[in-house]
């Protein structure tokens, strides 16, 4: 995970400043936590680690002060890794399975795939209403029926929901949303198979 | 099982072999009971082939069969059903799943005196027509229903 | 709480004195939860899958499999078993040795002889333990129901949340230590860390969400906090197997993608009183059924 | 062994409703464990109620009966007090008879 300097510093002024405080219920739960867990599989104990992000919206209720957010999204922007080879469409038939598929990366799942050895999963349906057809869909995201055929399909939406996959705090830093790039959960190629599934005019979500 | 035997089974279902013995008031042994299981009814991959097995080819779509069971599953491992005969004279009332890998899921026998009506829970394996058949009078009525199974979340 | 942990940014220092005006007007304007505010997508074919899966689920509730794992927990507690060869009547639950009942919807609660808030499976680990003579390491190793094999303390705890039916929640909160699992519990709760930024939070601080077909209650609200509360320990659907509240908080945590915690834990039973006592005043129904 | 079923035989309207839960895996042989083997199938096959010697029900299952399975009927001619018996036989010869009172 990179980290940009000036947030480093943040972290830790904001690690100092909290620790400070009387009644801290929210190190203590850290301790607790810290105490209680034990390595499993893949889920090794660094994951109980808050990075500077997790720490800012921890502590602000995902409600950072303005200029905060601003700071640490163009950080989160910075971290996230284009394609070499600009394009961002992949194939929207393996992208619907990508997004119906709700496994990895839990203790249970292997290095980069899942404990049935497919390919990680997005979760999209978990949160997403896509292809309508799918009416078994969840609502804590927004809905993306009609994605492309309601915001167009041009080169910027694409880089955009490209980069929103990959990194969705680099939009709005304390989003519910995984980073599928950044935590290594999706692959390029995968996160382009997603884009088509919400922007190749042929995909059934366009229909 | 000889051959005779089978084709009563294959005719009647283990429904009328055993109404017959219950009205001749003689009590079975469990071996006996187990041998009842009509192997080719509830080994059949299909649809058809489960209905041929009970000997059941000819039906009759009845509206007096009621069918409780859920439009759409919660959960396609625990799927309640519940089937009530209204027509005169019901022998036995079966359940059939027509996407499950074996078709024929319970068949219950009704003696004089007990209601057709049995509710029980089942396996979908996935969206599936759920079929009733009622044997009345030696005769085969039907009734059927779609059951639609999702994807879940968390398990609550 | 939102003041408090806005306080604690406010005292950043360097990089925090950058966005102190934002701070204050941030504190006015910005309603408390601001991470990405869902839009509804189709409401009608929720509620109507909803009263759907409601209408069938109180069918089976009706002849629920949890009966069959309370009266096998009902004979657990009065067989001499162990080590020790001994029953579990004489065991505590908060309310005297060998009462039971409305001694689950009184817990979690603080015990002073373990010096530990416990939740009713954390207390019955504790009495097979400590009046039995079973070891803890030995009950941790296989915990939850797992095809045919059901622990015996699923089975226990079930039959005591039994004894609780129809009674009213009434988590206590007079002793400090019981307080403090409460802060601490809701603490965990808003805990976002592991590859997926989750937290509890994520999925069950606000109201009306759902994942794929399945309801998220707020567990921070009352309303909420007695849906999550209901139903457990509940016979799940998926795999017919009978589970408690720590497998169900231990399972949120493997789709929360953190490490796991440790069986009849603090973290579970702080987690536990931050439930209970956000549900209390509600009545309890009993075991149920999960998906 | 088998774990005792719960019946609930109620008495209404000179009617007498018999809900029966058993204790049973229902494995339908067409599952893998873990390993990749298949988990050989292991149901019941037959269930039997009887009531003063008289069979009221009796059913032949397959393996798409839900795991602990429920069965609800109903029959005419109990009363209070009597009691009923209800036999389960499983694919491997295991059975189980547990009896229960009206009420």
């Amino acid at each position: 995970m990179k980290i940009l300097q000036a947030s480093i510093v943040g972290a830790a002024a904001l690690a100092v400043a909290y620790a400070a405080q009387a009644q801290d219920y929210r190190s203590q739960a850290i301790s607790v936590m810290k105490r209680d867990f034990h390595a499993k599989g893949i889920a090794t104990m660094d994951r109980l680690d808050e990075d500077t992000l997790q720490q800012i919206c921890n502590r602000s209720d995902n409600n950072p002060p303005k200029g905060l957010a601003e700071s640490l999204q163009h950080d989160q922007l910075q971290g996230i890794k284009y394609p070499a080879d600009g394009k961002f469409l992949g194939d929207w038939k393996s992208g619907e399975k990508i997004a119906q598929r709700g496994r990895g990366m839990t203790w249970n799942d292997k290095q980069g795939k899942t404990s049935r050895n497919e390919p990680n999963g997005g979760s999209c349906y978990n949160c997403h209403q896509i292809d309508t057809k799918t009416t078994s869909f969840g609502t804590i995201g927004n809905s993306l029926a009609h994605f492309g055929k309601t915001r167009g399909y041009g080169p910027d939406i694409q880089k955009y929901v490209y980069g929103k996959i990959y990194n969705a705090k680099a939009f709005n830093l304390c989003s519910k949303m995984p980073r599928f790039g950044h935590s290594e959960t999706l692959t390029e190629d995968q996160i382009k198979d997603l884009v088509a599934l919400l922007l190749d005019p042929n995909s059934p979500v366009n229909k | 099982m000889d051959q005779t035997r089978r084709n009563v089974l294959k005719a009647g279902g283990s429904a009328g072999l055993l109404a017959l013995l219950a009205t001749a008031g003689m009590l079975r042994s469990e071996a006996a009971l187990a041998a009842d299981w009509n192997q080719n009814a509830f080994g059949a991959k299909n649809l058809k082939d489960a209905f041929d097995a009970l000997g059941a080819a000819n039906r009759t779509q009845s509206a007096d069969i009621a069918m409780v069971a859920p439009e759409i599953a919660e959960n396609g491992a625990v799927v309640p059903i519940g089937a009530v005969s209204k027509i005169p004279g019901t022998e036995s009332i079966a359940i059939l799943i027509a996407k499950n890998p074996t078709a024929l899921a319970a068949s219950f026998d009704i003696p004089a005196g007990t209601d057709p009506s049995v509710s029980t829970r089942v396996k979908l394996a996935q969206t599936s027509d759920v079929h009733i058949l009622v044997k009345a009078n030696g005769k085969f009525y039907e009734t059927k229903k779609e059951v639609k199974v999702t994807i879940g979340g968390c398990g609550g | 709480m939102s003041s408090i942990k806005l306080r604690a940014v406010v005292a950043l220092s360097g990089l925090a004195l950058v966005c102190a005006a934002q701070v204050a007007r941030s504190e006015a304007a910005v309603p408390k939860k601001a991470a990405a505010p869902a839009k509804k997508a189709a409401p009608e074919s929720k509620s109507a899958i909803a009263a759907e899966f409601e209408k069938f689920r109180d069918i089976m509730e009706d002849a629920s499999p949890a009966e069959l794992f309370e009266a096998k927990g009902a004979e657990l507690w009065k067989q001499k078993r162990g080590p020790k060869n001994a029953s579990l009547e004489k065991c505590d639950l908060g309310l005297g040795p060998g009462v039971l009942k409305g001694a689950y919807v009184r817990l979690p609660r603080y015990f002073a002889d373990a010096d530990q808030v416990m939740d009713a499976e954390r207390r019955i680990v504790y009495c097979m333990v400590t009046l039995q003579g079973f070891k803890e390491s030995d009950l941790a190793k296989q915990p939850f129901s797992k095809g045919s094999h059901v622990p015996d303390p699923v089975s226990l705890v079930t039959f005591v949340a039994g004894q609780s039916r129809g009674m009213k929640i009434a988590a206590p909160q007079k002793h400090p230590r019981e307080r403090e699992a409460y802060k601490v519990g809701e603490e965990i709760f808003d805990y976002r860390a592991g590859p997926w930024d989750f937290s509890c939070a994520t999925c069950h601080g606000d109201e009306g969400l759902r994942i794929r077909t399945q309801d998220l209650p707020d567990l921070s609200t009352k309303k909420g906090a007695i849906a999550a509360f209901q139903g457990w320990p509940g016979y799940r659907m998926t795999g017919g197997l009978m589970h408690t509240l720590q497998w169900r908080l231990n399972d949120c945590f493997r789709q929360q993608r953190f490490p796991e915690p440790a069986y009849v834990s603090q973290t579970l039973s702080d987690l536990m009183t931050y439930l209970a006592v956000n549900a209390n005043g509600q009545v309890y129904k009993g075991p149920g059924i999960k998906r | 062994m088998a774990d005792p079923m719960r019946i609930r035989a109620m008495a209404k309207d000179g009617e007498v409703v018999v809900k029966v839960l058993m204790a049973h895996e229902m494995e339908t042989g067409q599952r893998k464990d873990s390993a990749g083997k298949p988990i050989p199938a292991h149901f019941i096959q037959h269930v039997s109620a009887t009531w003063q010697g008289k069979v009221v029900l009796s059913a032949n299952w397959g393996t798409a009966i839900a795991k602990n399975p429920f069965l609800e009927f109903s029959f005419k001619g109990a009363k209070k007090g009597d009691k009923i018996q209800i036999t389960w036989t499983d694919n491997k010869g295991d059975k189980r008879t547990d009896e229960a009172t009206i009420n």
